[in-house]
């Protein structure tokens, strides 16, 4: 017996794991499917997929190559990001797409850069994420950003003083949340600053805080997880004021959570499905025709076939992915990340061009408001740190 | 107080001993003495609180009240205090109140020099018998954790292993030395469990039943053998039996223990005439 | 006794071969590859889990803090190996921390180690008068303590609160295309030292303790002493895993230090036999291989031509994997070692029963 | 003050109900068993998991019993399929099971619900809000510390009057004994799961209608504070365990009303070091003597 394992211990770790055929591009796309963030991440690979049934070939040197999509989940967790990581890499992707999420993606980062395999933000906001890895491109705008515009439209709801809640742990809320408390308190507003641990159920202490501080407004970027026990709680408790939060917050668990209740949500994200630019109206129709065609697809998206922002730009990410291996006009990894930089293109989400440090010079935001009555979204303005 | 003189040459010496559990008395007013080079034998019927007594003196249970002396030094010293105050059943609190407290713990106790095995047999299940008794040798040790890492006690770990060896060639059980404690029969594991305790260098030994179980020639062996290792390692001896020939045989002295109280004491044949220690042994017959 | 040598011998052998190997098998197949970081994590894992068999399986102990002195010691060795340069952009919320200088890897896996042992002394203090399940549940707790501590926005310029710790000198960049070697060379002396200690008159006296605290105690071993030092040699060697862990992930977070963390060490720790330290070897590789490599392919919806493979889903793997783990628990509670080492095996004390048998 | 402090009182209290119902379990088995039952937070999750599928195609009237029935159900397998081969075994091996049963119902939890939140379905007469004094909350939140004391009460004489109840005090004095006196002694932990599972599905009712995305690892930190809760009662004693999840409930709450809110979950284990430390029997437990 125990010989045995030992043996198949050895034979196993002797395989060498390289494979690949020719005229196949490979492109990773590292995605959580589970956990805090599964749902936001579901609906980043649909809009990858989506580009993919468009584009589903790329000409390098004159051959035509399939792309073939390489999906790992990162479960939304640092620690699995990495070997998830490992995993794309050993599998010999040429590039890498994603992560929702900045934890999993700086975590990621690290790997993509040893590989030397480029990879491409999609959602992942925090300034970190490229700015500490040289191989990590990203299309969508920032932390810092963010954090400004959702202060600014705060401040135009009238509200003086903020109750700002964060999940302990977790470095987008919280990083978020700081950029937010710096503009907000720039803006002459006060705030209240608290956290809540992670598997927190009870939330009725939190909104309590925020009413007793006499605060008129919530901002509380995090998981959707707990972003629908916050409105839920919050409209138990009959509070007055909007809650406010990031981009993902921009999901059908929040419509769910809010729907049919007394409660304004307002969150910032990176694309409107009524933007009446032909590229989005065409991007929209066609992914919604897209879906209907496959309840899978459907119910991965959350049941309906609500465009979320994170598809689009899902979509734009792949399109910059054949961009840049158009560019390298090679599937080797170097070539395609010593592309990269000079890559233009103009997206769904708006035009995609990349600063000294990899990040999308992009400088609108959507605001969207969560319609209890609809249950679905209302697009209330586009707002830059500008106004 | 006069308990508290020593007279001379005892090694071990209990005062108004009483053990309470609660509201049970265990033991009541327990006073005796172990004098150097003796077999003292300690008897009674079952659940007289002979074992409790055991326990009192090696730091398992602190008594309610009395003392302990081992070498003329007080080991275990108490009187009732907290709620005990009031549940007190046994007798002499007063006499203790003024002394303060002195709690051993069973570790100390065997440091001191006295060694113990147990009614139920309790063996390091997992270890050889020779790393039982190896482990006995533990205690005496002079090198800490890190010098016993790295391996710079050598010598001292030679002596131990030798030390281990010559003890089970003493108790005659070198050829079981690389078998399961627990895997010996039963003779040989009340052997090993005084080699065990041998290791720890005591000038007292406990003995708690030690011929439990045995037919009436191992016994007679067993009997050789405390006084063949009582000489060879000049040791005094405290043993719990019920083994009255063994008994008998081999003590100088006896005590007998009944509901907690001493209702006797004296030589072999003056215990044996005794009639209370009858009626007490006869009591029991009837149950 | 002869016997014994010879077979110390092989094992070294073995040992020697299987280093060679990894090197090997590095520089053959690159250091991404995903055999290479089986070897890395499997050799961290296996720190690890023999730092907690000392415990739970040579002193009977039932602690599961582990992941919380992994937290310390890896927390440790970041905060004092991140370049300086580096420092403003990863405390980019606390304008640069207040650790305002840089030591060497070497000294910092040894203060990782320290600083966990050092907190294992103060929480050992009260902890360790509970037994069994209490000492679980309250050194469980005291992990979550530490975690929650370290989060803390307040100390967040020591720790960096919530945000991860990057930048800091990970396996790639100590000995590049080397780090296997690395790795094992880290472990190996650890885990050798832990084995010296198991074998000298103090690991026995562990094991005394395991097998009936009241006759070690009649043999005079003080329970508390060889407790807490069984708890602190643990733990500092949980901290320098912790250390090693990190480097291996290259980005750090507290919140991936949870209690689930340390289920896994221990489940680890039972598949390869409570009480055998080659048996936490094998079994960490088997169970990083699995989760990280082999059973990968369950978690991907696959197609064989249009029909699709059932059962495959994100999630699964972990489903096979419990189920595996709950068999070794209920049917081969021995483990793969029970509680004997790779070279006692086919010595004559065949019937010893492990801690987690009879 | 009261007016502010008001509604953190309410919240604590109900949280603390639904904690006690989950506590109830672990006090039971740990009485006779000794056994922390590390898979209760599970069992009280899939009971979460339950309610939302059975909603979701059978009318409430149905679907309440039947999630009762099968959380019993899950808690009765558990407990023949892991712990009863065990019994002889050392407490550690146990303990191991029940993590591993833990880890293996987590796991699945997650791989059928893709880890993602479900949304909790609306039970009428819980969901609904109402008005106290300053607080607006749930109905649930008055329901539940009604709700618990009369299961606490209805438990405590079913423990004391019933010829099982009679079993299980004396299997939980002593284990050997009570077996020589011809009880059956799987029987009766058999009834103490039964009992413990049906507690915690009637909780996660309470505690989802309050609280309503349901994870795999929703259960995890109810779990572990419900068990410091029976702890800190005094494990064994049910009245003990409600009191001690009422004031678990109401301290955290008043804790994070005070700021302290990155500690809220670390003062319970703080909570029950403490006891541990200086009354292990907690308040209502007996104290028990081991033989040498």
């Amino acid at each position: 017996m125990k010989k045995l394992i030992a043996l198949v211990l050895a034979v196993m770790m002797l395989v060498p794991a390289f494979a690949m055929a020719d005229n196949v591009i490979k492109i990773g796309v590292f995605e959580p499917s589970t956990g805090d963030n599964g749902a936001g991440g579901k609906q980043e690979i649909l809009g990858i997929e989506y580009a993919n049934s468009l584009a589903p070939t790329v000409t390098i040197g004159g051959e035509d190559y399939t792309v073939e999509l390489v999906i790992e989940d990162n479960q939304s967790l640092t620690d699995k990001a990495i070997s998830a990581a490992q995993s794309l890499v050993s599998k010999n992707v040429s590039v890498v797409l994603g992560s929702y999420g900045s934890g999993v993606s700086m975590a990621g980062g690290d790997v993509f850069a040893e590989a030397g395999v480029p990879a491409i933000g999609v959602s992942c906001t925090n300034p970190n994420v490229t700015l500490l890895c040289d191989y990590y491109w990203r299309i969508c705008f920032l932390d810092p950003f963010q954090g400004t515009v959702m202060a600014n439209f705060a401040k135009e709801l009238g509200a003086s003083k903020a109750y700002v809640l964060t999940m302990l742990g977790e470095d987008y809320g919280v990083g978020l949340g700081k950029y937010f408390v710096d503009a907000f308190k720039n803006l002459g507003g006060e705030v209240v600053e608290e956290n809540f641990t992670e598997g927190t159920s009870d939330f009725a202490a939190y909104i309590n805080n925020a009413v007793s501080n006499g605060c008129d407004v919530v901002f509380a970027p995090c998981a959707t997880t707990y972003a629908a026990l916050i409105i839920d709680q919050a409209a138990a408790q009959g509070v007055t004021f909007p809650l406010l939060a990031g981009d993902t917050w921009e999901n059908s668990a929040i419509l769910n959570a809010a729907k049919g209740k007394d409660i304004k949500v307002y969150c910032s994200t990176f694309f409107d499905e009524n933007d009446d630019a032909a590229a989005a109206a065409e991007f929209v129709s066609g992914f919604k025709a897209w879906l209907n065609a496959d309840e899978g697809k459907k119910t991965n998206n959350g049941g309906n076939d609500i465009v979320a922002a994170v598809s689009a730009l899902g979509f734009d990410a792949y399109n910059v992915a054949l961009a840049a291996v158009k560019a390298a006009d090679s599937a080797d990894p170097a070539a395609i990340a010593a592309a990269l930089p000079g890559v233009t293109y103009e997206g769904v989400t708006g035009a995609i061009a990349f600063d000294d440090v990899g990040d999308a010079k992009k400088d609108m935001a959507y605001i969207k408001y969560a319609n209890p009555e609809t249950g679905a979204f209302d697009f209330v303005k586009t707002q830059s740190v500008g106004q | 107080m006069s308990e508290v003189k020593t007279s001379g040459n005892n090694v071990l010496r209990l005062t108004d001993i009483t053990m309470q559990f609660g509201g049970v008395v265990a033991i009541n007013n327990l006073s005796l003495e172990v004098n150097t080079g003796e077999i003292v034998a300690l008897i009674g019927p079952n659940g007289a609180g002979k074992t409790t007594a055991f326990n009192c003196i090696t730091g398992v249970y602190e008594p309610t009240n009395g003392a302990v002396y081992f070498h003329g030094k007080p080991i275990a010293v108490n009187h009732p205090q907290g709620k005990m105050i009031k549940q007190y059943g046994g007798i002499n609190a007063d006499k203790y109140k003024d002394q303060k407290a002195v709690v051993y713990t069973p570790d100390k106790i065997t440091h001191m020099g006295i060694a113990r095995t147990f009614q139920n047999i309790r063996l390091f299940k997992s270890q050889t018998a020779f790393e039982n008794v190896l482990i006995g040798t533990h205690l005496r040790r002079t090198s800490n954790f890190l010098t016993a890492t790295f391996r710079l006690n050598m010598k001292e770990e030679k002596a131990m292993r030798e030390k281990a060896s010559q003890l089970l060639e003493e108790v005659g059980l070198s050829d079981v030395a690389n078998e399961l404690a627990t895997s010996l029969p039963y003779g040989k594991q009340r052997r090993l469990e005084i080699a065990r305790a041998l290791a720890t260098d005591p000038t007292l030994l406990l003995l708690d039943e030690p011929a439990a179980g045995m037919n009436p020639q191992e016994t007679d062996e067993l009997g050789e053998f405390i006084v063949d290792i009582k000489n060879k390692f000049n040791l005094t001896v405290f043993m719990i039996e019920h083994h009255m020939n063994l008994v008998m045989d081999i003590s100088d002295r006896i005590y007998v223990l009944d509901f907690g109280k001493q209702i006797a004491e004296g030589t072999p044949d003056e215990i044996q005439k005794n009639p209370v220690v009858i009626a007490a042994y006869l009591g029991v017959d009837e149950e | 006794m002869k016997k014994g040598n010879k077979r110390l011998i092989i094992s070294l052998i073995v040992v020697a071969l299987f280093y060679a190997g990894g090197c090997l098998i590095e520089h053959l197949s690159g250091t991404t590859s995903m055999v290479v970081t089986v070897l890395q994590k499997g050799a961290v894992y296996a720190l690890i889990a023999v730092s907690m068999n000392l415990l739970n399986g040579f002193t009977g102990l039932f602690s599961l803090g582990q992941a919380g002195f992994m937290l310390v010691g890896a927390y440790s060795y970041a905060i004092l190996t991140i370049p300086m340069a580096k420092r403003a952009a990863v405390y980019q919320y606390y304008n640069g921390g207040w650790v305002q200088f840089t030591i060497g890897v070497l000294p910092a896996l040894l203060i990782a180690g320290v600083v966990a042992a050092l907190f294992a002394a103060l929480i050992g203090l009260p902890v360790l008068r509970l037994k069994g399940d209490y000492l679980a549940i309250a050194t469980l707790g005291f992990a979550e303590i530490i975690r929650a501590i370290v989060q803390w926005d307040t100390i967040g310029p020591l720790t960096n609160g919530s945000n991860l710790l990057k930048t800091y000198p990970t396996l790639k960049n100590i000995m590049p295309g080397n780090t296997v070697l690395f790795t094992f060379i880290v472990v190996g002396i650890c885990i050798g030292m832990i084995l010296l200690l198991i074998n000298s008159t103090y690991g026995r006296s562990f094991k005394a303790i395991r097998d009936d605290e009241v006759a070690a105690e009649a043999m005079g071993i003080n329970l508390f002493h060889h407790k807490q030092m069984a708890f602190v040699i643990s733990s500092f060697f949980a901290g320098i895993g912790g250390a090693l862990l990190a480097m291996y992930q290259g980005s750090l977070q507290a919140n991936s230090f949870k209690s689930a963390m340390t289920y896994e060490i221990l489940l680890i720790v039972v598949i390869g036999g409570m009480g055998s330290v080659s048996g936490s070897i094998i079994a960490s590789f088997l169970f990083i291989a699995c989760s990280e490599w082999w059973l990968r392919f369950l978690d991907a919806e696959t197609m064989i031509g249009d029909f699709k493979v059932p059962l495959l889903a994100p999630g699964f793997r972990m489903v096979v994997f419990a189920v595996v783990i709950m068999v070794v628990v209920l049917f081969f509670r021995k483990g793969i070692m029970g509680d004997r080492e790779l070279w006692e095996l086919g010595s004559r004390r065949k019937a010893k029963g492990g801690a987690s048998v009879k | 003050m009261f007016e502010t402090l008001l509604p953190y009182l309410l919240a604590g209290i109900s949280v603390g109900g639904q904690y006690a119902l989950i506590a109830v379990g672990y006090t039971l088995v740990y009485g006779i068993l000794r056994l922390i039952n590390f898979a209760h937070g599970d069992i009280f999750t899939a009971a979460g998991f339950f309610m939302i599928y059975l909603m979701a195609s059978l009318p409430i009237g149905l679907s309440i019993p039947l999630v009762i029935v099968l959380t019993v159900l899950l808690g009765f397998t558990v407990e023949r399929v892991a712990y009863k081969p065990l019994r002889t075994a050392p407490r550690m091996s146990i303990m191991i099971s029940a993590i591993g049963v833990s880890y293996l119902l987590q796991n699945l939890m997650w791989y059928i619900t893709g880890g993602l939140a479900k949304q909790y379905p609306v039970l009428p007469g819980l969901s609904e809000t109402i008005q106290i004094g300053s607080a607006t909350t749930k109905l649930v939140t008055v329901v539940t510390p009604v709700l618990t004391v009369l299961l606490v009460i209805a438990l405590v004489l079913l423990i004391k009057r019933t010829k099982i109840g009679m079993a299980m005090r004396a299997v939980s004095v002593d284990f050997e004994t009570s077996q020589l006196m011809g009880i059956k002694i799987n029987n009766v932990i058999s009834v103490t799961f039964i009992i413990g599972s049906a507690m915690a599905a009637i909780g996660s009712m309470l505690y989802f209608s309050n609280y309503t995305a349901v994870t795999p690892t929703v259960g995890a930190m109810p779990g572990l504070k419900a068990f410091v809760a029976a702890v800190f009662g005094g494990i064994g004693s049910i009245p003990g365990a409600m009191i001690g999840a009422l004031i678990i409930g109401i301290c955290e709450n008043l804790i994070k009303a005070a700021g302290w809110t990155a500690f809220s979950d670390a003062f319970t284990f703080a909570l029950l070091i403490v006891v541990l430390l200086f009354r292990p029997t907690g308040l209502f437990g007996e104290k028990t003597t081991d033989k040498v």
